[in-house]
């Protein structure tokens, strides 16, 4: 599963994507397994009210099934226009 | 329908009379275009626009497709730019046409709405000392709740 | 602030180019385009738009003033024909210049909504075996009451 | 007084403009006036509803002083746009 980063939080994580090989069952518990990794995923992660997340190109909710997504990326709110 | 999503210029001249002459039977064309603000303190430099390729095209789409079916619309355009800008730039426009004035004006500020909260592009304005991720106003998020 | 009553066609990406170029420190701008349509039944040869010289402009004027004082606006722009046009030649133009996108559009809304059924034009639509003068709608009378 | 016509009423009595040398004090005063002048006047005038005066170039009421008036001009609901 590729996950993907976008703004201030592909910034605050240093690069724009990750290639996971785990299989968590919801975006909570990928989340929880980045915020495992390293200080600066703990911190793009820190406040989730900030983030957005879309699974496989369409905006979903962190506690979403990611059962056979392909591509969950997060970032904060749009701010297009 | 035709929906660009592009790191080049666009001509709004050249755009908006395109679009108003590859119409039939419409008598109402609405555009709206979005331009780089100097902010005013006189060192916003440059815009930065990033978005999600792929994610991008699909939700203007589904956000074309869902003003199409909420009004009667002859056609549709938005065109969205990404990378960099600077102050007076047009940043994106999208322009309607419909039989009447009500459908295309309603369906070109639908448009806007949900492409300023639900389009995946952020902002970035560079100043001079800084550069700073353009916030989500609580006002855009509520514009949403009147479709 | 700038408002052309005329007999001569006017050319929509030349002047939505123009409009939007003088502006500074605008986010948005918001054109209207409204075009002689082709009402279907395939014989709408021409539409004739008489109005009342003097008045026009006064009342035009008026209406522009009258959205200035109520949106925070840069710039507007109206351009009113009239004399005989054709089926998909454009009628007349509103443009509006404003920092956030709502009061860009709201005032084009305005303009459009007074320009309809305050300013003294009269269309007249002419076919083959006929020519009458458009009846007034009560829709468009009702709009007047949203502002 | 110019007294002004246009579109049908225009069309209705003939001519695009008549010159009043009387001192009507009212719009209806001026209506009666040239109401009584021809069969196509009376025709042009017959249902006000369907009518809107200005006087000097500014929209008014049937009921409205004419003191002073320039220019006074009938026409049907614009529709303009």
């Amino acid at each position: 599963m590729d996950v993907l980063y976008f703004a201030w939080v592909r910034e605050r994580i240093g690069h724009p994507k990750d290639r996971i090989d785990t299989n968590p069952a919801t975006v909570m518990d990928l989340v929880e397994e980045l915020r495992g990794r390293e200080d600066r995923y703990a911190a793009a992660f820190a406040d989730l009210s900030a983030l957005r997340v879309a699974i496989d190109q369409e905006l979903s909710d962190f506690d979403a099934s990611l059962d056979g997504a392909r591509e969950v990326a997060f970032f904060p709110p749009m701010t297009g226009g | 329908m035709e929906i660009r999503v592009q790191d080049a210029p666009f001509d709004l001249g050249l755009e908006a009379t395109r679009f108003a002459e590859r119409q039939t039977g419409m008598g109402a064309v609405v555009t709206f275009t979005g331009i780089v603000r100097d902010l005013g303190e006189g060192d916003l430099h440059a815009m930065e626009i990033e978005h999600y390729p792929g994610m991008t095209e699909k939700a203007l789409e589904e956000i074309a497709r869902e003003a199409a079916n909420r009004w009667s619309l002859g056609d549709i355009l938005i065109i969205h730019r990404h990378g960099v800008l600077r102050a007076q730039d047009m940043i994106m426009m999208v322009a309607t046409a419909s039989k009447h004035r009500v459908d295309a004006f309603q369906a070109a500020e639908f448009l806007m709405d949900f492409l300023k909260s639900r389009a995946p592009f952020w902002k970035k304005e560079i100043s001079a000392e800084k550069a700073d991720w353009v916030a989500a106003r609580d006002e855009d998020e509520d514009a949403l709740k009147r479709w």
